[in-house]
């Protein structure tokens, strides 16, 4: 479980990861997404679990939740593909979803089949750290996955501290008080004072990098970035994902 | 044992809590904080009290009907929040949140809607109190509660279209909270029920408790019983019915009874009858009964009355109904069509078609001739002449 | 010297009596010999009482206007009559008359309305106390007042548009009269303001007295003093005025403001200012001022406003005015859509736009900061959406 | 003044009289229709003053003053148009109008153009006796007019004997209580009761009386009656009023 954190501070201020929405544009999308991006020059990759009502995204992600489900996207199937792919992915990804997939799976059906599949964290925005602490930790704990927890940079040092206590891949820091998309600017005073506290974990920026120069200006700050709406809009886009996912990673990355 | 106040750590026995993303946290834990304070501070309440009499036109009647007494063979009283300003309880809760708001420093507000009274309410309240107000309506509810958008804009209120899923409350709902997360800084955001994260489902069922604290009072003055045997309410995401509840909620005499929209009924895929048809999960950041598949994808509801097409309820209702402390009865959208028919029949009162839901309980119940059954007519009937006039006419 | 009872003989001064034909002597003779007794019965005041307070939702609020007050530089106070069931004052009247009407043995009522309030009202009063009911309508009316029409008809009354003249009020009057003439044995016909022959006048001002004798009391628990140094209120035929001004009638500091409707302006043709142009006639069985040609024609009145759309005026106005016992501006349709505007966008209250034509008086006086104004708002402006939706947004 | 109630009373059970809109359907046809009626079987003749608003008629007699009214029609009118006749009517004719439309010519000034046009004879329906008796009598009787009442099968005994201790002509019995034109039958009880009275003045019915058979049943029952939206209606659809009025009244009276 040690991998993904190790490979974040090992690329200290380098890191690319992407977001994309299983099941988009096509439901066998997942799998053919995940290795083009396994044989790109991305460092770790999020996978978006479609949920009918995403608050904290944007439209671009909301919508290719919808378009996921409407063709037929389910967690079960999401695990069947991952099942099906995990022998062939070098890259860490992980997972993203709402509270509400994970407890119709079942809250331990859901880290048995995480821990199965090769996931090792999890992202559930809408699963405050209380609770994640009294529901889950016992059963995340035993199947070895362990949770990203979001912050802002409004959140509290002391509540910052709490959760990189209990993170044991990186913090998630969202670049604005935005849902996912959203053009608002970086807050860069801000996200200083946080990268400045001496945290154990690697910090990710996310939530509105979109071109490489949000995230080089994210690397500047912290130890990398998530573009997540920009990539599935690029996707939406693409006739040919086997040569424009590489192009659009490399172009971000500059590699 | 029923106890007044059944929240604990912001969750009624296992419903409730606040899932939200970590984007909103410092926004619900400022008003966690400071919510009860506020409210219970002498400035509060002197303002509070002072609009609610004078503005908006409280207390509303307990109005006793002798047809229907007659009709139903019990003492039937009607509680007439449809003679609030504005035409529904939804004022209660948006001018107590749009004065907290302000009392904390917020100078915008953010609001969803269904029927458009809570848009309307907050519109309201927004104007007098000097906010800036947003608010986020269904597509499909703009078309059909085409009044209420005028009223909104005429006050002032930037009304947007809410264009997924099924284009109605739920879905304004995401796009309300969306709203509040890019905006969180200066922006209140006043939910129109009892639902979504603490504090709000504790926060809105105090401000609709005046209803029930009212029917107490009158209802003593008019029978000398200051509990009825029933009170029945409408249950969208369920703020009248909390409200209705309130007071009675340890009481050993008084059966609560609520009203779902059934739609076309509980066993077709048109219906918004949360309890009878839903299971646990999180809506809206809590932790309640709702409408969701097999997936936890959160279904589509359908009800003919917009302040019901909601596939969510309030935590507490959730905690009432698993506890058998009221029971909640599924209603159609033809038996409250049906009862509305009856109460504009028989007491010259249209009722909002969410109200209808209520008085269709009647019909479904056996009483003895001395109960009390205080019903809550939870709003009036203008929004809804189109549906009335397609069907009832 | 002001004095409460202005009437005498069913006169007030020269202007009132009772100029019908012979056929309905008798039906005008039994009211006049019946009214003040029955409504001073018992029986009658318990019943009417009863309504007002539990079914209409009496008193309503007297509300304290910060925004207006500041603006305007006075205290400025506003009489909710738009709270009341069916959205404005004429529920008072309509209420009163139809328990009336029951007790004097009738069956069937009858009833002409302008903006649809006072028949929405009377068919209400109607369902209510089981009584059948007719209400005539000028056929302009019923297109420009849609959502009451759909309103009286669900209600059951049973709508007859007016086919003559300008297809307005004064029209809708004279064949509601003509029909009562032709089922003068079980029919009453409730008029809905202070015009008509004798009893109407003073039957009506009575019913509507509630509103002064309301802001009477609530002034003097809001400000100590109990009589304001304005009373301001729109005037079609002068119900809402008369209601509000009644109780002030033999007041030495409160002075008395009529608004009528100037429609696009004095000086054109068209206009309902009938006190600003009008001259003395007979209209609808009373003497008082009216629109006339020199041929004494009733010439055709113009309001953007429904209910203010009449060329005659109560008898009790003309006597106020020539007796300068009260003050008659004259109100643009302009100036009332600006007036409605304000108070929209300040308090949050959409105002029926006959009200409306009360509140754009305030620009027109000159206060002082320490005089206290109380403006009739005589109903709510749910019904004026569309004109409102023209011209505001 | 004594010449209408005399030749009413000498053709007791036999009056038949005609009620017409002056001014209708021409501004000129008041003159014509009189002259034709003059030389008709009619016993006497009505004539309408147009007015905006006249509460106690039917449709028929409404629309016929509206069109009166459109064709420029006015009381200063029809008394020039009186006057120019008046030498060559040998029949009685009468007036009949609304208050309002005296009120605005001038009490004193209606009262003296009656007398100056031969009108001897006036029908207000919506003057009250009381308010005859105190604002129009001395001006009436300066001038030699007389008031005709209308009384219904609901007026009092007392009333009715009021009535015709202040009358000189005839009594103007409502049929029912109805607005003019209305097909209400004719309450023959109540009306006997009236004509049983023994009352000085003669009893003409109106309001309703349509056809003969009408006209046979009033002069059954009374001294005679008058027929006014019946008698309109035919005017209104006659291409030629020297041939259609004359008709009209001979089938009527049976001549
Ligand atoms: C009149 C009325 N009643 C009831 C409701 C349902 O809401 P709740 O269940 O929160 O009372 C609404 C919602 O718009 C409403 O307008
Ligand atoms: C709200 C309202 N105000 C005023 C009026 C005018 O009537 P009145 O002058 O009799 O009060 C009407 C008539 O319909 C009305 O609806």
């Amino acid at each position: 479980m040690k991998t993904l954190q190790e490979a974040i501070l090992r690329n200290r201020h380098n890191n690319l990861s992407v977001f994309f929405t299983a099941g988009f544009p096509q439901a066998g999308s997942t799998t053919e997404i995940l290795g083009i991006l396994n044989d790109s020059a991305v460092d770790f990759i999020e996978v978006g679990i479609p949920f009918s009502d995403p608050l904290a995204d944007g439209p671009v992600i909301q919508r290719s939740g919808t378009q996921a489900l409407r063709n037929g996207m389910s967690l079960e199937l999401l695990f069947t593909q991952l099942g099906e792919v995990r022998n062939t992915l070098t890259k860490p990804y992980l997972l993203m979803g709402y509270l509400n997939s994970l407890l119709a799976f079942g809250i331990e059906a859901f880290y048995r089949k995480c821990s199965e599949s090769g996931i090792h964290h999890i992202i559930i925005p809408d699963l405050p750290v209380n609770e994640f602490l009294k529901e889950h930790k016992a059963f995340a704990d035993h199947y070895e996955v362990s949770p990203v927890f979001l912050v802002t940079p409004d959140t509290s040092a002391k509540r910052i501290h709490e959760i990189d206590k209990i993170s044991k891949a990186f913090i998630y820091l969202v670049s604005g008080n935005t849902t996912t998309g959203n053009q608002s600017s970086i807050q860069t005073e801000a996200i200083r004072k946080i990268t400045g506290m001496k945290l154990k974990n690697p910090v990710i920026i996310g939530f509105g990098i979109k071109d490489r120069e949000d995230y080089l200006q994210a690397c500047s700050l912290a130890d990398g970035a998530i573009i997540g709406s920009a990539f599935i809009a690029m996707i939406a886009e693409s006739k040919n994902l086997q040569k424009d996912i590489p192009g659009f990673i490399s172009q971000i990355k500059g590699s | 044992m029923k106890s007044y106040t059944l929240i604990s750590n912001g969750y009624y026995g296992k419903f409730g809590g606040a899932y939200i993303p970590e984007l909103l946290f410092n926004n619900v834990d400022e008003l966690q904080k400071s919510y009860k304070k506020i409210i219970a501070s002498a400035e509060f309440q002197k303002k509070f009290k002072g609009l609610l009499k004078d503005y908006v036109g409280r207390p509303t009647p307990l109005y006793y009907s002798e047809a229907l007494s007659e009709k139903y063979k019990a003492r039937i009283f009607m509680k007439r929040e449809d003679l609030n300003h504005t035409g529904a309880h939804k004022i209660n809760n948006a001018l107590g949140q749009a004065l907290l708001a302000k009392m904390m420093g917020k100078q915008k507000i953010v609001a969803e809607t269904g029927a458009g009274q809570h848009g309307v309410a907050t519109a309201t309240a927004c104007t007098l109190l000097g906010l800036s107000c947003v608010v986020f309506m269904g597509e499909t509810d703009i078309a059909r509660q085409a009044p209420n958008v005028a009223r909104m804009k005429m006050l002032g209120a930037t009304v947007i279209p809410s264009l997924s899923g099924t284009k109605t409350l739920k879905d304004a709902t995401n796009d309300a909270i969306r709203y509040w997360i890019n905006h969180a800084a200066d922006t209140h955001y006043i939910i129109g029920s009892v639902v979504g994260p603490h504090p709000y489902p504790d926060m809105v069922t105090r401000f609709q408790s005046i209803i029930s604290k009212e029917i107490k009072i009158q209802l003593r003055k008019q029978t000398g019983e200051s509990e009825p045997d029933y009170v029945i309410a409408c249950v969208g995401g369920g703020s009248n019915a909390a409200g209705a509840f309130y007071h009675f909620l340890n009481s050993k005499k008084t059966k609560l009874v609520g009203a779902e929209a059934a739609g076309k009924g509980v066993h077709t895929h048109e219906t918004a009858a949360t309890l009878t048809i839903g299971s646990v999960g999180i809506i809206h950041g809590a932790k309640t009964y709702l409408m969701q598949n097999g997936d936890g994808q959160i279904t589509e509801p359908y009800s003919i009355s917009a302040g019901l097409d909601y596939p969510g309820i309030g935590p507490l209702h959730a905690f009432l109904h698993e506890s058998k402390q009221a029971t909640y009865l599924a209603i159609t959208d033809l038996e409250a069509l049906a009862a509305a028919r009856e109460l504009i029949h028989l007491d010259g009162i249209i009722p909002a078609l969410e109200s209808a839901h209520a008085f269709a309980v009647l019909p479904k119940m056996k009483f003895r001739p001395t109960d009390i059954v205080v019903i809550n007519l939870s709003g009036r009937g203008d929004k809804d002449m189109e549906a009335y006039l397609k069907f009832i006419l």
